[in-house]
């Protein structure tokens, strides 16, 4: 933008002509137009007032986990998103994705309005195409997917697919199965008997075993877990809690562990197992009597951990900590045997109760007992894939998910969707799957939409999580909801009788009428508007007091077994990027300009190499190398990384978009290309047994980095400035 | 010798003579410039609302005692009085406009507070200083005013530099106004 | 004078003695006077073909690259965290240093009556005076915003506010003023009789224009004694000023906390550097003149560059001694940073540029210059002014640049290049001091007659017993 | 303004180094809260990314015992700033006040010399006009200004937000609360790792955790006065 232009939108050129033009270029700071226009209102609200912020509580949908968010408003504009202290999931806080939502909301490249084959028409051609739609396709022959966030959205599919007599939606992503979330709830069931996620109390825990699970950067709840994690650390006046993490590479959980070993992958299950059995023996118990029947010592040797580090865990749990907490997650559970990991683990949380220790797995209750829908299985996709590349599927609908790049090209959806009559699309964003959709009904994304989600992880009591416009849509987007209940009256009939609702908000208020009886909410109100506006000024809705309860589980003798992989040199560790997490709002700058907390490294897709592998390759940093495994190939940039096993390769998600926008088209690659379709004994990927080969591409790309290369590797001569100020306070 | 020293005397004169001329032409035109006053969406008149209908200044910038910027008045704060008066004027029938559009008057402020610069109506306002002081006889113009007078950081301390320690802040430190 | 018979024997050694001597090579006023005007009106079509490249590049070079970097921003340049002054500051440094020559050839030798001076100190001044000019340019051109640098003037202004007198940058921009003001003026004074002399000698425009410059001189007894007076007053007082120069620009670095920065000996090291590229900057130019002026070959001869080869070689070991010490200390310091900064200098990517600077400053001046042959030879010298001024150049990429490319925080360690904007600014200063340089030449004279002339009255030969010896009559 | 403040503030900002975990959370509120500009690929390659606030990460040992430590690092608002005298025109001063090293974007004239004067590497410069393509504008903070070409900035611990929370106390006539005033990165900071606060209050939060024996403050030995105190973490040895 020239400095003309620039000016010609001040007020001040009207002004003072000249003048304020010197004025503006000489004048070192911004010229006003960076911020947006002061207008004055048609009719001011009365809580509006011209410079005065107004505050609206909401939800994050960036990911699955519901945190409470409070966003200032000033004139109509989102200015900042902050935490909401009352929230029970994440009390205040908000992580660096959350952080940059502003960003999703006021995108320039956002959907503009609603299109056909590309081509713009109006909200009432696109509602009548869609009745057109439900009305003259065969039920069984539409399938709808959605994302895992928003709930109330698809419970409201739910009952359309009902009425309609079509299959139930499908609740997929990326992130849903690189958290396993299917495998962990199954475990669950096994191991204490309820089938929902866990929730880790590591909060006031003196040791936590963690295996993979990487709950610090995107794992189902990570703001949670920040706050436990600091809580643990230190939250209890001398008592400082302990983290020992199991995983191949150093993710930003390992970074804050005071223990990390490197194990190999797919021996997580033994490893905690071999735990299990030092820990006992430690504490005295025969071999023989319900303990897991392995030999540590041969383990050890398997996994290229230390036994005499084990034992020293082991130990310490024995005689010093109280409180233990076992922890399965990340690359664990995409191993073959994911799901016997995923129950040992469980089942050493089991066994320390067992032992008399204290362990911290509960369970968030479902408000008014109303689960959520849980994620679809890798069967269930497969299945649908399998019916789309038959051509069995007339109209898709999409929704909340970008299945094109969300999807490894190995379970061939991309071919499957151009069989497809009918793709309607309702991303925000002209995303990869929405490229290819006939119809592109763009829906609002959250900070201008209402809705609610249920809060599965993390929040110790019932928690529905409020969504609510904080402010009007910035371009020409509809909520989905409504344009599907429009939809769905215009069919009219006994679907609009067995879908009752008129609008959106219609349809939360009536699915929240359940929570005026609840006395023991944090505000109870038999009126409904009352009600409503309590709902929205809160932010949700949740109990007043904690209903935390710790499960009791049993232990479990499962085979772990050995994992197996695909054929290949190197493993290969897919992780969600620690702050793209998926790539959803890759698109967001200042998403992309923070820096990966380990790597520091931005605005690309790197390899992690060990810098012995790499001098074996002959690899050095900022090499491109290709990375190929039987499934497919992608290129990345190399970078040498201390912390991961030689045998190992790491490549973050994120990146690799063709679609989406400026700043994430044609950045990076997109791992998901190497992984294959096999699952993981819960019908979750295995997306940890892929292995793979590198090879040097002989160019150069140089990867921006916060860190100096020089100054951090050097010759090691340059112990931290913060190692430094310990030693000199243990002195 | 003599002629060379002429000849010297006329460069040197014309030289002084043109330099000045251009000064003198520059500054005509700034300061022509910088007394237009803004084109404002319509010609409102300050005399009428003030000396005749007695309105005080906070009627319609409301914010002024409230928040950091006075605000301009919205259509429905115009319009809540100039529906009983039937439209004479020019202004009145293009206020009825908006009105009916349902639209905001795009006003043109006339005291632009550069965006580098801290500043609370609110402070001054509840410190009892009238919006004269520093907005000049507003309330005497018929037509949309220019600024009369020049607000810079000397003007700003030329005040405040004057007042009781105690009570308001002598602007030592440039935080008090530069964000 | 000389005496008109003379033993065959004794001539010869007369003869080569003036062969070597200009002081002792007299020639009446009058031609010398018009071998000088020769000089400044032979304006021919090689002189006007080289001012206008000369004119143009500047123009792009300098001046449109400059106008670019404003337009769009100071991340034109190479610069970038934390490597906050490059090219531009180094060059600053740089024509500061240069601009010691004339000051110091013309007052300190003045001062001291080292009589070698005498026909090149006005070259030597205008060495000065244009080498403040292009400095002068660099603390303007390295702002974010230049067109606000008026804030570093004291000044009674609408915000009440004054510069602040705790900045080094404030000292440096007052002290280079001071500077260029007086060398100028000290330019100036021994010009008037020159200038009187052109203007008798001329018309046209540049009768008009000498007029103006030589305020009516007349060369009274009363003039000459009154001019004489301000001469040793100014050659008295920049002297101080000069130094206080290059300390001021010393302590830009040394007052800083940087590491490699704070070092209490910058002050003399740079002073003494700035005299080093100074003086061979004088050689180069010398030579120049010599060869591309008419008239030179007889102002300006072998014995003037044999001297600035003893004077350049003295120099060239006074500045190897601070070299030496400030590195010695650094090191022994055993600092972890400064230890990382040197091994960066000696072994890092530093290595190539610091090693051209001890190579050039130390190793080959000191190879070269013990031979008096090669002292005498006008190329050589040229050359060395060359050599001497990459490696003078190179020592203050290294204190700039090196410096603060390591810091105490490993993590936000840099490296920088100069971008292809810094570069073309960097060289518009060379050729804007030799189109300077250039235009000079032909304006004003290069020579400063009347002072070689009293050289001639003072020295004289007298022949004592059967030698023939240089005497020295006390006029001054 | 400040001067009518009755009680003297010292603003000063614990960080719990044992806590944080390096997310980022802090990096991207300060950005979004003080209108920082991003710069994209090829210049933060270069080296010119505009962060106030950057998480330095350490390596520490060698494989397989490597450990990484993570310090946020920002600003250190020294009592005894190198960054201020060295500015020719007052564009970084002190304000007595509150006791922070103020930057006056609009003073600044851009010798950059504070920057090459301060021991935390805590400064940015504006080396171009920055573009928030429209509308992505939307979001720029009207109470920080948007800085252009030539400019220094750095972490101001959020002043906007202190200035806010002063005027409204003053308002009613009372002093600041404790925790009243939270800069960007302490409000989001998932582990609590930041605490910010007023040291002159005898039994705020910061003043309670300053005295920790593992606080230290970055560089002490420059004399720089720091006003943030890390707390170092000392990890558990197996």
């Amino acid at each position: 933008m020239s400095q003309e232009q620039r000016l010609t939108r001040r007020d001040v050129l009207k002004l003072a002509g000249l003048g304020g033009a010197v004025a503006a270029v000489l004048s070192g700071c911004g010229p006003t137009a960076k911020y947006v226009r002061r207008q004055p209102y048609y009719d001011m609200p009365e809580y509006a007032r011209p410079g005065a912020s107004v505050y609206f509580a909401t939800t994050c949908r960036e990911c699955p986990a519901g945190c409470g968010l409070v966003v200032r408003t000033v004139e109509g504009r989102a200015i900042k998103i902050e935490g909401n202290p009352n929230h029970p999931v994440n009390k205040g806080a908000t992580c660096a994705r959350g952080q940059a939502a502003l960003e999703t909301l006021y995108n320039p490249d956002r959907a503009k309005g609603p299109t056909r084959q590309g081509k713009p028409i109006t909200w009432d051609e696109a509602i009548t195409a869609l009745a057109d739609l439900l009305q003259n396709t065969p039920p069984e022959s539409m399938a709808f997917l959605l994302g895992l966030a928003p709930d109330h959205l698809a419970e409201l599919v739910y009952e359309i697919t009902q009425a309609l007599g079509a299959p139930p939606p499908l609740r997929v992503g990326a992130l849903a199965f690189m958290e396993a979330r299917n495998t962990l709830a199954g475990a669950a069931e096994r191991v204490f008997g309820t089938k929902a996620l866990p929730t880790f109390d590591i909060a006031d825990a003196d040791l936590v075993l963690s295996f993979g699970a990487n709950f610090m950067e995107t794992w189902l709840s990570p703001v949670y877990y920040g706050k436990a994690y600091g809580a643990m650390r230190r939250g209890r006046p001398g008592r400082r809690g302990i983290l020992v993490h199991f995983e191949p590479r150093m993710s930003m959980t390992a970074a804050n562990a005071d223990l990390w070993l490197p194990i190999k992958p797919g021996t997580e299950g033994l490893v905690a197992q071999a735990l299990g059995y030092l820990v006992a023996e430690a504490m005295g118990r025969e071999p023989g009597e319900g303990l897991f029947q392995v030999d540590p010592a041969q383990i050890a040797q398997q996994a290229e951990v230390s036994l005499e580090k084990l034992e020293k865990v082991a130990r310490y749990i024995a005689n010093e900590a109280e409180k233990v907490v076992a922890i399965p997650g990340g690359v664990a559970l995409g191993q073959s045997n994911g799901f016997a990991i995923a129950q040992a683990v469980l089942s050493l949380n089991a066994l320390f109760q067992e032992l008399g220790k204290e362990t911290g797995v509960f369970f968030t209750p479902p408000v008014n007992g109303e689960a959520p829908l849980a994620p679809a299985t890798l069967a269930d996709i497969q299945d649908l894939i399998g019916r789309m590349q038959a051509g069995k599927v007339k109209v898709l609908f999409v929704h909340g998910v970008n299945p094109v790049y969300e999807f490894p090209p190995s379970w061939g959806f991309a071919e499957a969707l151009k069989k497809v009559g009918t793709v309607v699309s309702f991303a925000s964003f002209v995303d990869e799957t929405a490229a290819q959709a006939h119809l592109h009904l763009p829906d609002h994304t959250f900070l201008e939409s209402w809705g609610y989600q249920r809060v599965q992880v993390g929040a110790d009591r019932e928690t529905l999580s409020a969504f609510q416009p904080v402010v009007v849509p910035v371009f020409d987007t509809k909520a989905t909801a409504d344009v599907l209940l429009a939809a769905v009256q215009q069919v009219g009939g006994a679907l609009a009788e067995a879908v009752p609702y008129k609008n959106e908000v219609e349809f939360i208020q009536k699915k929240v009428a359940a929570l005026r009886e609840r006395t023991d909410g944090i505000y109870a109100h038999p009126h409904p508007q009352v009600f409503w506006n309590l709902f929205l000024q809160h932010g949700g809705w949740w109990t007043e007091q904690s209903q935390k309860e710790l499960a009791r589980g049993s232990v479990l003798n499962v085979q772990v077994g050995e994992a197996d992989f695909d054929q290949g040199d190197l493993y290969l560790v897919v992780f969600p990027h620690p702050i793209l997490a998926e790539g959803a709002s890759a698109n967001n700058p200042w998403l992309q300009e923070t820096p990966d907390p380990t790597t520091t490294v931005m605005w690309n897709t790197w390899v992690e190499v060990h810098p012995e592998t790499a001098a074996r390759l002959g690899l050095q940093n900022d090499d491109v190398v290709e990375i190929a495994s039987p499934y497919g190939a992608i290129q990345a940039v190399v970078y040498v990384y201390p912390g991961i096993r030689p045998d190992t390769l790491a490549v973050p998600m994120g990146q690799g978009h063709t679609a989406l926008g400026r700043w994430a088209r044609g950045r990076g690659a997109n791992p998901l290309a190497l992984l294959g379709p096999e699952a993981n004994g819960a019908s979750d990927p295995a997306f940890a047994r892929v292995r793979v080969r590198v090879r040097r591409l002989g160019t150069r790309r140089q990867l921006a980095r916060k860190e100096n290369v020089v100054g951090v590797y050097g010759d090691g001569r340059y112990e931290p400035v913060e190692a430094k100020a310990e030693s000199g306070m243990k002195e | 010798m003599q002629a060379t020293s002429s000849q010297v005397r006329k460069a040197v004169i014309t030289v002084v003579v043109l330099s000045v001329l251009g000064v003198l032409l520059v500054a005509a035109v700034g300061l022509y410039r910088s007394q237009q006053t803004p084109p404002q969406p319509l010609p409102f008149n300050h005399q009428v609302h003030v000396q005749k209908v007695g309105l005080s200044c906070l009627y319609c910038h409301s914010n002024a005692n409230k928040g950091q910027s006075a605000g301009m008045p919205t259509t429905q704060r115009c319009i809540a009085c100039h529906q009983q008066i039937e439209p004479t004027t020019e202004g009145e029938r293009i206020l009825r406009q908006y009105a009916e559009n349902e639209e905001s008057i795009p006003w043109v402020p006339v005291a632009i507070m550069p965006d580098f610069v801290y500043f609370s109506h609110q402070v001054h306002v509840n410190a009892n200083i009238s919006c004269e002081q520093c907005h000049g006889e507003v309330g005497q113009s018929t037509i949309a005013p220019s600024l009369t007078k020049k607000q810079n950081m000397g003007w700003c301390l030329a005040c405040h530099q004057n007042q009781p320690q105690e009570r308001v802040a002598r602007l030592t430190s440039c935080e008090a106004c530069h964000k | 004078m000389q005496e008109t018979t003379l033993p065959a024997e004794l001539h010869e050694r007369v003869e080569e003695l003036r062969e070597e001597h200009l002081l002792l090579d007299p020639r009446p006023r009058e031609e010398m006077n018009r071998m000088v005007l020769e000089a400044m009106e032979d304006v021919n079509r090689e002189y006007i073909i080289v001012m206008t490249i000369l004119g143009l590049v500047t123009a792009v070079t300098l001046f449109g690259a400059w106008g670019y970097l404003m337009s769009k921003g100071l991340g034109l340049a190479g610069i970038r965290r934390p490597i906050y002054w490059g090219l531009f500051i180094v060059s600053f440094v740089f024509w500061i240093g240069i601009s010691h020559a004339g000051t110091f050839v013309s007052a300190i030798l003045r001062v001291f009556k080292a009589e070698f001076r005498r026909p090149f100190t006005r070259a030597a001044e205008l060495m000065t005076t244009f080498a403040l000019a292009g400095a002068g340019l660099y603390p303007l051109i390295h702002l974010g915003r230049t067109w606000r640098f008026y804030w570093m003037i004291p000044y009674p202004n609408q915000r009440w506010l004054w510069p602040n007198f705790r900045s080094p940058l404030v000292w440096d921009f007052l002290a280079i003023n001071t500077y260029l003001l007086g060398s100028t003026m000290y330019l100036f004074l021994p010009l008037i009789p020159d200038l009187a002399m052109a203007r008798d000698k001329s018309k046209g425009w540049r009768k008009v224009l000498y007029t103006i410059l030589s305020f009516g001189w007349r060369g009274t007894e009363e003039e000459w004694r009154h001019l004489q007076k301000a001469i040793q007053i100014f050659a008295w007082a920049i002297i101080p000023v000069m130094f206080s120069v290059h300390t001021i620009v010393s302590w830009d670095f040394a007052v800083a906390m940087k590491l490699g920065w704070h070092s209490t000996i910058f002050g003399p090291y740079f002073i003494v550097g700035a005299i080093l590229s100074g003086i061979s900057a004088v050689g180069f130019i010398l030579y120049m003149i010599r060869i591309s002026v008419k008239n030179m070959r007889y102002f300006i001869r072998p014995e003037h560059f044999d001297a600035l080869g003893k004077l350049l070689l003295i120099i060239s070991m006074g500045w190897a001694y601070f070299f030496f010490n400030e590195f010695l200390l650094e090191w022994y310091g055993g600092e972890h940073t400064v230890q990382e900064i040197l091994r960066y200098y000696t072994t890092g990517d530093m290595a190539p540029v610091w090693w051209t600077m001890v190579i050039c400053n130390i190793l080959i001046p000191w190879l070269v210059l013990w031979n008096k042959n090669w002292r005498r030879k006008p190329w050589v010298m040229a050359l060395m002014g060359i050599i001497v001024n990459i490696g003078m150049y190179a020592e203050r990429y290294v204190i700039v640049v090196g410096a603060l490319s390591r810091n105490r925080i490993p993590f936000d360690w840099g490296w920088y290049k100069p971008s292809l904007v810094e570069i073309s600014i960097a060289l518009g200063t060379f050729t804007l001091f030799f189109f300077l340089y250039g235009l000079a030449s032909r304006l004003i004279p290069l020579i400063p007659v009347w002072e070689v002339e009293e050289g001639h009255h003072a020295h004289g030969l007298k022949r004592i017993g059967k030698g023939v010896v240089k005497t020295v009559a006390e006029l001054e | 303004m400040a001067e009518m403040d009755p009680q003297h503030t010292k603003w000063v900002m614990v960080i719990d180094l044992d806590r944080c975990n390096g997310c980022g959370a802090c990096v991207t509120a300060c950005a979004m809260e003080n209108n920082v500009a991003f710069t994209g690929e090829e210049e933060n390659a270069y080296g010119r990314g505009m962060h106030w606030l950057r998480i330095v990460r350490y390596w520490v040992g060698e494989w397989p015992n490597v450990q990484v430590r993570f310090m946020p690092m920002l600003c250190q608002q020294c009592s005894n700033a190198p960054c201020e005298p060295v500015c020719p025109v007052f564009a970084t001063m002190h304000s007595e006040a509150q006791e922070l090293n103020i930057q006056v974007y609009n003073r600044c004239i851009g010798t950059r010399y504070c920057a090459n004067n301060c021991p935390y590497i805590a400064r940015t410069f504006n080396w171009f006009d920055y573009e928030w393509p429209e509308p992505l504008n939307f979001h720029l903070n009207p109470d920080v200004t948007v800085r252009r070409r030539g400019i220094m900035e750095k972490c101001t611990f959020c002043i906007q937000r202190i200035r806010a929370a002063e005027e409204e106390a003053r308002m009613e006539g009372r002093p600041v609360r404790d925790g009243e005033v939270q800069p960007a990165c302490a409000q989001a900071c998932p582990t609590e790792a930041i605490v910010f606060g007023n040291w002159q209050d005898p039994n705020s939060k910061v003043r309670e955790l300053a005295e920790s024996q593992r606080g230290f403050r970055f560089l002490e030995e420059l004399g720089t006065e720091p006003k943030v105190i890390y707390l170092s973490s000392q990890k558990h040895e197996f």
